[in-house]
């Protein structure tokens, strides 16, 4: 339910605010045309998809103890994306800015550290390789 | 007693397959796995010592002791986002 | 540029982002439909239209002096707006997340510090009063 | 010499207008149009002390002095977002 192999509908996620919500913060992780000072072309992500969802349900849950006003929606792409795609989808909305903000990027730094998902980044030169964030890369 | 392994992203290219079933000894932990798998294939070890494991789709430690049916897999370094 | 009466169009403003941005943050204020414990029906939102064009151009180019890899728009909305509303939305993109989150949060935190825009809160008995964020009440 | 004063929000409602031609003392301050202003409506003062003010479009101190054909508005508590 959180992850997808069809493009993701922003507009559908900001749809779910609140009446009483006074701020919404959205993150999107879209692909982006470099990595480590290297030319990417596309990207595929693979997960596991089970466990994905099982990680991403927990990580809601620990943020909807700790910033109960906050109402966070997360959409996470798999399969084959090209220069501009809509990776991740993060909507959080709340009463108060502040803690829309802030759960906001809890919630898309949590997914990056723990959610078992995977991309291969393909090169103009017909190379690939899988990304390695613990290997200096700055964060995405 | 017989375990499932799940193999994903550089992992998966060092087994070269997504899958397999596997026969473990009574008793045995995720860490003994771990030994056993970087014996066959030393490509492995190419992400430093043991990664990140899940069993049955949780998060898990080294000494977690293996069950008959578990579902069990070695996570390379996650890049989700 | 930065003011319009008309609704405002949030994918408009995503589109905008280059090939090199990894994140996307965005902030979306909407009307809601409660402040200070009493009930909200509609905002009336006025502006003192050259200087607050002004003074957002003026944020941007504070904003670009410090983040110089992050590009961030701005639209606010003015006049009579109903619940579920946006009345501002910011779109920070940027090549790594970090950036694009602290342009963003700074955006909307400067836009409501100094821009001389001003809002009515009608409420269901009819009465309307304006809201005076320096009275105390908690940030919107 | 002569100066358009425009009024906002609050300020509006006190005043009972948008905006008005006004004659100012030659050499008058910021200040000093506050102070007359609140003379002829004490209303104005229910956001207490003078309010940020702008002289054309832009944010100025109470020291600054007017000139001829100034654009002046004194600024109720903003609210924007």
């Amino acid at each position: 339910m959180y992850l997808t192999d069809a493009p993701i509908d922003s507009a559908a996620l900001f749809a779910a605010a609140r009446p009483s919500d006074g701020g919404v913060c959205t993150f999107l992780g879209v692909v982006r045309n470099h990595h480590m000072g290297r030319p990417t072309e596309r990207i595929a992500y693979e997960a596991y998809g089970p466990m994905a969802e099982a990680e991403i349900g927990k990580i809601l849950d620990g943020l909807a103890r700790e910033w109960p006003d906050a109402q966070v929606q997360v959409r996470h792409r798999v399969g084959v994306l090209e220069i501009g795609d809509v990776a991740v989808a993060i909507v959080a909305s709340a009463p108060h800015r502040a803690e829309a903000f802030v759960a906001c990027r809890a919630a898309i730094d949590r997914i990056k550290a723990t959610v078992p998902i995977w991309k291969r980044e393909f090169h103009p030169d017909g190379t690939s390789d899988w990304v390695d964030p613990t290997a200096g890369s700055p964060p995405g | 007693m017989r375990i499932r392994l799940l193999y994903f992203a550089t992992f998966k290219d060092v087994a070269g397959r997504d899958s397999e079933d596997r026969q473990v000894a009574g008793g045995a932990k995720v860490s003994d796995l771990w030994r056993e798998l970087t014996r066959e294939m030393p490509g492995l070890l190419k992400t430093g010592s043991m990664p990140p494991a899940a069993v049955n789709r949780e998060y898990t430690g080294p000494e977690t002791v293996l069950a008959d049916g578990d579902e069990v897999a070695f996570l390379p370094p996650v890049a989700g986002g």
